[in-house]
């Protein structure tokens, strides 16, 4: 080890240190930003200290791979529309999973020239140079958890942007058969690859059968579920890392995978307890318990009122406290804007008007503070439920705007209910709830909302972003 | 084509330490986290998880052959959008809560 | 008297990375603590850092000449003594605790 | 590396592992036991790999050694009494310490020897062999840690036991410009050391300086800071420890060495925190601002009530709920069981019994609660601050034994007292407040307590046990 060499290994220690304060910046919200800008510091530093490595002969592709990536990446990033930040986290972190296949695969290639080389001189020796074995069961788990990632991830990245072919899961038979075989052949080709440190097919084979387990282990989960697999892939994908660092027996790689791998665990538990799910059920695609206890018909059956425009707009007239829900159809009819205008006119009519936010509202965590503030909406005025529920009972108007379940009282009163146990926002305590939504269809539970035929509840049925505009121009023209 | 450097017993066994310890690290680190900071998160320890950069680096440029260059080539350009597009995400959603406190 | 393995810069960087995370683990392992645990965690901890105790052994054993092996055995009789007696005394406070519950 | 290192050094990890599960489950009361256990195992995974180590080639010694420590260790924790406890653990603690010492000088030995031989055979070689001077600082900086260490935990030891000699700090002029005096010389012997890599006597002479130098660091510091001190140093022997992995090139001492020095870190932080002191302050032996603005006459003068053992009988006789707060002074009267049978007496005339307990009563942290249990008072009967302090109004007699600073109203009204700002116990709200004490004398912080001269406040001057004795005898007569 040359000095050179010595200061390379502190270079990528201070980085590896880096990326812990990273992680641990991003748990506060005070100290989240600059937690990130520790991380991307991290990896400038584990890069640049890189290209120094003796063993770096050739740096024309280096330079263009990185412009290339440095590129796309940017472009990506800087371009994409901030309520398609779940997807592009997935897509994001398949990129990873892939480049991590490929440098396992890079190594192995040469890993298995040099053992070729080392039987042709010695055609006696039996065994493999010290160390082989090593690298290859490294390399190997590299490749079969970076394809799983990487196939996985694209999956979730297609569910998640809502493209036609992906929304339903694809249906064949005997799926957890299926499963069982591919794993069953991983296995194999795993054996076979170890045992034979000279080839590289087995290698690619394993690949390309990961590959597929990939798409078959998420192509069933719903895509209400992605955040908590993609966030479990994220993990995967920190492992894939930590196996490439010991192929290459460099520490940075190892550390850094491991932490995303550890507390990418963590993150997909703590995921998984805010939405009421276990991580088994979500993985293989199970909603809790199976069928709801009530019909649509025995709970809406001639107790649905519908409203209109003009009619909240009457309500808000007398009003003096409106607490607004959004919830998940929100985001699809990207009404942030739109609520925004409402609440301005709303407080310029001196009304007092809260956001509630749920914790599970929305399809990711944190959606709904992610949508209202790229609309602006001041960060005060949004109250968490557990802060916002005791005061349902002074508001005079509750506005639900495409939520469902997180509004849903059966999660207090039926035990069997899919939400049973879920604490939900206490909109029905309020004076009068109006709920903004297109049809009586249920939410992600799949399951009926009596609240919709309380007496205190009106219908206001339509796309969130018109029946807002509505509602607006209602109140602008009554002022 | 040119030799691989194979890892020793000694070597093999300091990674594995150092594995472990960074996973408890990783265990301990996530404790509490605000929901607001849940997709953040997520996404910051995603493009942390871009290190493979490192070893893509490594692969491309040692001059192992056409094939484990081009490998390692593609490796890059995959990791770098992990990373920068991962950071750099990751920043855009934290800038939007705080310019509003 | 015999010689002594002396550390490469290798190992030397491998330690120095084993310390730097295994000091992250100490300072997030131990984040609240109910008072009453206060002194029991010193005193455990006190006990792990009995752990000199695999040093003395190997200094006591290694038959490095009459000094060193004495220094050696009188360092085995003193981190015994700090293991020992810290992990007894540190369930002696906590089994006092735990019979009440 | 044969097949037996390599199974030596993951049996380490494994230890390493339980230690830091040993760690965790000490911070929660329903794991502390079984964590402790953990750390008891791993000590002895790591001792039995050890003895199967290639380079130990005597076991007379070690079995001598071993047995020997184990047994005064076993005696030691199984006659101390529990009100020792943290003094017993300041021992302990300089024992580790002077381990490390012991294990650094003897390397460092070996160390030279080497390094004299390598001269001898090639007299030309300038330099000493790769790695000594790195196995030098490390061994240096043990042989230092460890020093301070060992003496100043026999100092903090003394002062807790409060063997005559030590209950006052030495005095001595200059005592900062003998400590940096010290300090120097100290470094002055590293560099020594470090040039000089064949010789063992700096390393001696280095160590003799630092014993001095702990001597002299603990000494000013005051009795009643102690926990703070052997949090302190706790960590430090930690530190020596991780040092001599340095040296030995052991990763399980270098884990277990930086966990304890990270995590005693922290612990003296809280530890600092809870007693509301700053860790500058502890070290350098100050008292948060300096004179309190009150004497002791113009608090206590014509205002202190006393009463006797028959007259607060006569109280508790028509009292339904009674409160009992317990400070350092019943730590030193004993009267532990005492209360516990004047617990039992009141409890059997119906009054409801709660005791009281402030989060830096006594002298160290969870006094209080150890000093009580050993009593078998059951663990729902003692009640921390923040659960008490409202219960106050609602009781017909606190009873205080041994405490003062913890109940000392000045601490809410006076902001230049030197505990202003800690939080106390409310018990001048209660009806009426006996005060169990053998004078005026002030508690550790040295200031007048206004509450002995309050309105419903009656002193009951006496030793903690005797008081309480003769208050349960004037009970059952009157039974
Ligand atoms: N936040 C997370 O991280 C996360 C992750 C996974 C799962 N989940 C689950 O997702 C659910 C979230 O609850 P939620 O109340 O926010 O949503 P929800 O229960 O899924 O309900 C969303 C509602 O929005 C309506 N909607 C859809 N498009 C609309 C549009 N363009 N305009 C107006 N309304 C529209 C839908 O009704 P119509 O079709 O009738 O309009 C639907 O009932 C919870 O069950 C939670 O457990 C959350
Ligand atoms: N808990 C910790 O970890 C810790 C550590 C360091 C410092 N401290 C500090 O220690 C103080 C603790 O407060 P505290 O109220 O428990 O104690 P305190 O304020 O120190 O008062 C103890 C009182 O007990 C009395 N006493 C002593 N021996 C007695 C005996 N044999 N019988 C009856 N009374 C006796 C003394 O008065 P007489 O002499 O008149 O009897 C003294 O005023 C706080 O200031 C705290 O900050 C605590």
């Amino acid at each position: 080890m040359d000095t050179k060499d010595i200061i390379i290994s502190l270079a990528y220690l201070v980085s590896a240190i880096l990326f812990i304060l990273c992680l641990k910046g991003l748990t506060k919200p005070r100290t989240a930003v600059r937690g990130n800008l520790f991380g991307a510091l991290g990896m400038f530093v584990a890069v640049v200290v890189t290209l120094f490595n003796n063993n770096i002969l050739g740096y024309g592709e280096i330079i263009f791979g990185l412009a290339v990536g440095a590129g796309i990446g940017a472009f990506l990033a800087v371009k994409i529309e901030m309520t398609a930040m779940p997807q592009m986290v997935a897509l994001f972190n398949g990129f990873g999973g892939l480049a991590s296949v490929l440098v396992a695969g890079a190594e192995l290639l040469v890993l298995s020239g040099t053992v070729q080389e080392a039987f042709a001189k010695n055609p006696k020796i039996a065994t493999a140079p010290e160390g082989t074995t090593a690298m290859l069961i490294a390399g190997l788990l590299a490749g079969l958890i970076g394809a799983v990632t990487f196939s996985g991830s694209l999956i979730a990245f297609a569910k998640l942007q809502e493209i036609k072919a992906f929304k339903k899961p694809f249906d064949y038979p005997m799926k957890q058969a299926i499963n069982g075989a591919l794993a069953l052949i991983v296995f194999g080709l795993f054996v076979l690859a170890v045992s034979s440190p000279g080839s590289f097919w087995p290698y690619m084979l394993l690949t390309i059968v990961a590959l597929v387990l990939g798409v078959t282990l998420v192509n069933p989960i719903g895509g209400a579920d992605m955040p908590v697999v993609i966030a479990l892939l994220n993990s995967y994908s920190g492992l894939a890392a930590a196996a490439t660092g010991f192929v290459l027996n460099n520490s940075v790689l190892i550390i850094a995978g491991s932490l995303v791998g550890a507390s990418g665990i963590i993150l997909t538990q703590i995921m998984c307890k805010a939405m009421n799910r276990s991580l088994t059920h979500v993985l293989f695609g199970v909603m809790e318990a199976g069928e709801s206890s009530m019909t649509d018909d025995e709970v809406y059956a001639g107790k649905v009122k519908s409203t209109s425009g003009d009619e909240v707009a009457m309500l808000f007239d007398s009003a003096q406290r409106v607490v607004i829900v959004p919830g998940y159809g929100l985001a699809v009819a990207q009404a942030q804007h739109a609520v925004r205008d409402l609440t301005n006119v709303l407080e310029s009519m001196d009304i007092e008007v809260e956001f509630a936010i749920h914790p599970v509202a929305g399809r990711m965590p944190g959606h709904m503070n992610v949508l209202l503030a790229e609309a602006e909406i001041p960060y005060e005025q949004l109250k968490e439920m557990d802060v916002i529920n005791p005061s349902f009972a002074q508001t005079d108007v509750t506005l639900v705007i495409g939520a469902n379940d997180v509004v849903n009282p059966v999660a207090r009163t039926d035990p069997n209910s899919p939400i049973a146990g879920m604490p939900i926002l206490d909109v029905d305590k309020s004076r009068t709830v109006v709920v903004i939504k297109r049809s009586l269809s249920p939410g992600f539970a799949g399951i009926p909302n009596p609240l919709f035929a309380a007496d205190n509840c009106l219908m206001f049925f339509g796309d969130g972003k018109k029946a807002l505009l509505d509602l607006i121009a209602a109140l602008k023209e009554s002022m | 084509m040119g030799l691989l450097a194979v890892i020793t017993a000694g070597e093999l066994l300091a990674g594995i330490t150092v594995f472990v310890l960074a996973v408890f690290v990783g265990f301990e680190i996530i404790t509490k986290i605000p929901p607001t900071l849940h997709t953040p998160l997520m996404s910051g320890s995603n493009a942390i998880s871009g290190i493979t950069l490192v070893g893509a680096l490594l692969s491309a440029g040692a001059d192992h052959g056409f094939l484990a260059t081009t490998l390692g080539t593609a490796a890059v350009i995959m990791a770098t959008v992990n990373a920068v597009g991962g950071f750099l995400v990751t920043n855009r959603m934290l800038e939007m809560f705080r310019k509003k406190k």
